[in-house]
């Protein structure tokens, strides 16, 4: 391997910043051979929460950052750090929880009618684990309940404040409710005795973004950002995505020109 | 850099006693301190015994406290976590995600620092203070007091690098307490959380608040070690 | 001069560094007589008196603590280390001080049961018998050598052990503590209390001791040369020589 | 549970010398063992100073280092990304996300142990033993070094404590390493990597083999700290 | 005598304990004479030792390296404390050894710069005085009081220093090495070496001294009693008494 001093600065060194969700879920180690093989590049991945990819893009510490918190990438774009956002990929938010679902959510018609469930009332025997942590999935939850017309607040309701997989850890140590990914779920299911209790609601879409952090700010990779962002939109790293399966089951769903 | 700003106000709401704060404060603090209180008695006996007594693989014990100080965190936070889990051995008392098991868990990560800082401190005491006090017909026990006080310059600072050890650790609170708000969210979690949403001058902020109370409860302990400097 | 036998060692042995330094010694402290141990510098008093009390393993050594009482038999050392340690007060060559004030120090050779009172009026004639009244807040590791080696002595006379063993006590000490001290270590021996002192200063010693043992490539003997008394007369005023006086010769 | 599994394989794998898991381990240690090495003579001597030398300021610099013991490593992580970034002072020297930033954190992270511990060794040093060094008319750098031989069972103490910290430590690697495959996940990072995906046995199983490899590297040291007992 | 001044000290002072231990006292250390510095227990002679070797703080102290000379001029203490630690030695009242074996400690006083068979043949003359050629081996820590001493006395004649302040030197000593002390510090005093000696045992030293200072409640001044050199004549072999017979009175 070329040490990690000589590539830094060179241009055949691409970094990008992600959430623990696509790295976690395997997807990352199934595209970056692919993607260094095509175009000569070499990826080096940075896994970390929604926010601090943010900030790592803005402060110009990596070259491309691939997230999922659409209003923040927009303002992201809009400040003027990044360019070149894409859609490349989206999976979709479903609703875990214990196999006796206390809160009846099985029933549920829409995601605001399931949410409203949830504190209806406001039991201590229905628990609720949210992520807390300001990230693409904490967002969404909070629109969640907005939009359910409700109040998140009840003794069930905790906030841990860590990644998705540990949210899962906490959420079936205490047999709690939890908004979760598909792709970390299909990846992380059979440590758990959770089951899905709610899916399906067009509102629990859950794209994900591609940008390139802008080189006006900061002497960034640009070129390497581009290639990544242009290889991932292609057909070849469209049909990546697509390909990549976890126990036979897709994870991420191809979106790049919807 | 927002630091600054970031720090000013994280002191103003350390003066103002704001609650939310004062709240995470509040945990690590009574956490920590009460995990180094659990863990310092048995750990000096343990260190005390490592100095003075002569038995087969006594420095194969000594290694091993040395090497348990390499241990991660996050494995110790494990190891707890599968005892407390609800499959676990000790599922039943459903200490998991409460400030109990980050206790027990705080109290595993400052044993080893605390034996193997406190048998330095007790090999470098003088063997004569020991048989003094015994000379002088004090029953073993308070014969052993004594010499934690002649050496009590160094098991302070055993004990002090325990306590830095544990309220600043994060893998294993993270693991075994959840870092849930209002019940295990500590400094240091809050810490690693502003950290993943990005707020980098938030966790520097945090950071020095739990500087300042450190060093305030440093300062008070400080008349413990008196002088320090021994003359002849 | 009727003494009891308190303690009877045998067969005290001990190898170092390819050496025997003490070779199957006996020896036996008792009540109201006062041993001098003589001997070269790495003779093995020092380490003699430690085994005796308890502080330093011998390679071999067996304690009797009820001699010639029908039914005793001697025990190995190592069951006995604890007892030893409580009945067998030892002063090391150089005396340790705790930290805290020379008060302090001579508390901690007083039982906690002592009422108050009590306690205060004992220190307070064993800070007049050490001439420590004006350092009595100091700090006790910032004394001198000499004022050490008092505050030892001190603790002794508290502790009113009925074994004591002295390793060089006087060798820091001016020559008026010296009078001093071998008329405190008189008292002990009137109180039947068994002595044995470690010293190469054996003449300011003369009037009081019984006997002189003289430890020498690993053995003990009685001391050959008799002891002159003449020596010290122009310090030491209490008493009579016990000694018999002759010729210097070695 | 598959936790006798994963270590088994674990230790098949480091016995077999498989290069993915010697990989993180050599990165681990060669980043730990740089760290510590570099921190050792500055903050022996910084500890020395503090020791001996009587100066206005000098307990409360003691405080400062006692008190350093308890910052989160993650904070001293965040304080190095922010100097090493690309708009941070030293961002031209393009070190972050490397080896060589991860070789900072741990040297920051490293010192106040290395100096508090060594400075209560020092402490509790013969005062005599610099005195007859300098009276044997031996000059200043060599009666140091005399110094630190007669405390070095102390020091020993103190290193292990700074090598513990810093080998263990996940924070700060993760914050200025990145913990990047191949390049600067170690095995601290790779335990937490690990554990947030639920793979509970994988990441005991590696916290197992960096205590082995610990244990190894201690008892080698042993020798150094000679029988530590010392008479009279 | 034709004593050369080697240092001279004035204005020494030292404030403890609301004590002024040492009261502006003046001294100088000069070539080719011993001096005897006897007071109580406490006195401060320890303290004064270390203040004239650069070891201890004073209160107040001036030097003078040049005394007499035109332009010469006492410098404050603080500033020539280096240069006292390089030129005076301090023997302690209590020798420390360093860790390892005897021979260690003992070429720690050589330079390191000489050559490795001169250096072999100063330690093994270095043990045959102190008489410790079959303990050259052995852990210098583990050896007895009075072994240290010598290994102590023994690394001051490999230093060879100018100036030498010996703090108690043969308080644990045995007679025979005490003998051999004097006749070794004769040997200095002949080499015009500076020498000051805090004893309790005026005897042992009597014929090798040529000045006896008292140091009582802070000053500092010449013995009244003379001193009593029949006192040690068993033992004391060589050379004739140095100091006048009298009367013992104290
Ligand atoms: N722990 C030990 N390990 C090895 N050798 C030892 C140890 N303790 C003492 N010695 C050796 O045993 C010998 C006797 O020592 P000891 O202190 O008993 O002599 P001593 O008769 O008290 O001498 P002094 O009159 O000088 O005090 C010394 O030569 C010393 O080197
Ligand atoms: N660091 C210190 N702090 C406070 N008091 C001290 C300190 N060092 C010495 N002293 C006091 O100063 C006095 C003189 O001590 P010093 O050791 O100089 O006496 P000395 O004449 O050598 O006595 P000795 O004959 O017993 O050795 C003692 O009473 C001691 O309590
Ligand atoms: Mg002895
Ligand atoms: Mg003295």
């Amino acid at each position: 391997h070329i040490s990690a001093q000589q590539a830094h600065g060179g241009g055949k060194l691409v970094r990008l910043a992600t959430t623990t969700s696509t790295d976690n879920s395997g997807l990352i180690d199934h595209l970056a051979p692919q993607f260094e093989r095509d175009t000569g590049y070499s990826l080096q991945v940075i896994a970390v929460g929604t926010g601090k990819a943010l900030q790592l893009g803005k402060r110009g510490d990596v070259d491309v950052i691939l997230v999922h918190a659409p209003t923040s990438e927009a303002r992201f774009v809009a400040d003027g750090h990044g360019v070149h956002r894409h859609v490349v990929m989206e999976n979709d938010f479903i609703v875990v929880g214990p196999r006796d679902d206390p809160a009846k959510l099985g029933g549920a018609k829409s995601a605001a009618d399931a949410f409203a469930r949830l504190v209806k009332g406001k039991s201590r025997a229905v628990k609720f684990v949210s992520r807390g942590d300001d990230s693409g999935t904490h967002k969404k939850e909070m629109t969640l309940w907005r939009d359910a017309g409700v109040e998140p607040a009840w003794s069930g309701r905790f906030e841990v404040g860590q990644g998705m997989g540990k949210s899962l850890q906490i959420a079936e140590e205490l047999q709690a409710y939890l908004l979760i990914d598909r792709g970390t779920w299909i990846f992380l299911r059979d440590q758990t005795t959770l089951e899905v209790v709610f899916q399906g609601d067009p509102s629990l879409g859950n794209p994900y973004g591609v940008i390139a952090v802008s080189p006006k700010r900061a002497p960034v990779n640009f070129g390497g950002a581009k290639a990544f962002i242009d290889w991932l939109t292609s057909k070849r790293g469209q049909r990546a995505i697509g390909d990549y399966t976890v126990a036979g089951t897709r994870l991420f769903t191809p979106m790049a020109g919807h | 850099m927002d630091l600054f700003e970031a720090t000013a106000q994280a002191l103003v709401l350390l003066a103002v006693f704001d609650p939310a704060l004062w709240e995470i404060i509040g945990i690590s603090f009574r956490v920590s301190l009460t995990a180094i209180c659990i863990a310092i008695p048995p750990a000096l006996l343990a260190a005390f015994l490592l100095a003075h007594l002569e038995f087969p693989g006594r420095r194969v014990l000594i290694s091993l406290f040395n090497t348990l100080l390499s241990l991660p965190a996050v494995v110790i936070g494990l190891t707890v976590y599968l005892m407390l889990s609800r499959q676990g051995p000790l599922g039943d008392w459903q200490l998991l995600f409460t400030r109990s098991a980050m206790v027990i868990a705080q109290i595993m990560l400052a044993f080893p620092i605390l034996v193997s800082m406190s048998h330095a401190a007790f090999q470098a005491a003088d063997q004569r203070a020991w048989e003094t006090a015994r000379t002088l017909g004090i029953p073993s026990p308070q014969a052993f007091v004594m010499v934690v006080g002649e050496v009590r310059f160094g098991l302070l600072a055993a004990v002090l690098a325990g306590f830095g050890r544990i309220i600043a650790e994060v893998g294993a609170s993270m693991m075994v307490g959840g870092n849930i708000l209002h019940f295990t969210r500590n400094i240091p979690t809050a810490i690693a959380l502003e950290t993943s949403m990005g707020n980098f001058a938030q966790g520097i902020a945090l950071g020095i608040v739990l500087l300042i109370i450190a060093f305030a409860l440093n300062l008070s302990l400080q008349y413990f070690q008196g002088r320090g400097k021994l003359s002849l | 001069m009727n003494a009891t036998t308190e303690i009877r060692y045998s067969e005290i042995h001990k190898f170092f560094n390819r050496r025997h330094l003490l070779n199957r010694l006996s020896l036996s402290l008792e009540g109201g007589t006062a041993t001098l141990l003589s001997g070269e510098n790495g003779a093995g008093k020092t380490t003699l008196l430690r085994i005796l009390s308890g502080l330093e393993k011998p390679s071999e050594c067996r304690v009797d603590f009820t001699p010639g009482e029908p039914g005793s038999n001697p025990q190995p050392w190592s069951q006995c280390r604890r007892r030893l340690q409580r009945q067998v007060m030892y002063l090391h060559q150089q005396p340790y001080m705790f930290d805290g004030s020379v008060v302090h120090n001579l508390a901690l050779a007083l039982p906690r049961t002592m009422p108050r009172l009590q306690r205060g009026k004992k220190i307070r004639q064993a800070l007049e018998w050490a001439q420590l009244e004006a350092l009595k807040e100091a700090a006790a590791k910032t004394l001198s050598g000499g004022e050490k080696q008092r505050v030892s002595l001190a603790r002794a006379w508290l502790r009113q052990s009925r074994i004591l063993l002295l390793d060089e006590p006087i060798a820091n000490m001016d020559r008026e503590s010296q009078v001093r001290t071998v008329a405190l270590l008189r008292r002990f021996k009137n109180a039947r209390a068994a002595l044995m002192i470690s010293s190469h200063n054996h003449e300011v010693f003369c009037q009081l001791i019984d006997r002189r043992l003289v430890l020498d490539s690993g053995k003990l003997s009685p001391a050959q040369a008799p002891l002159l008394p003449g020596n010290v007369t122009p310090l030491a005023r209490d008493g009579a020589p016990s000694g018999n006086a002759g010729n210097a010769s070695r």
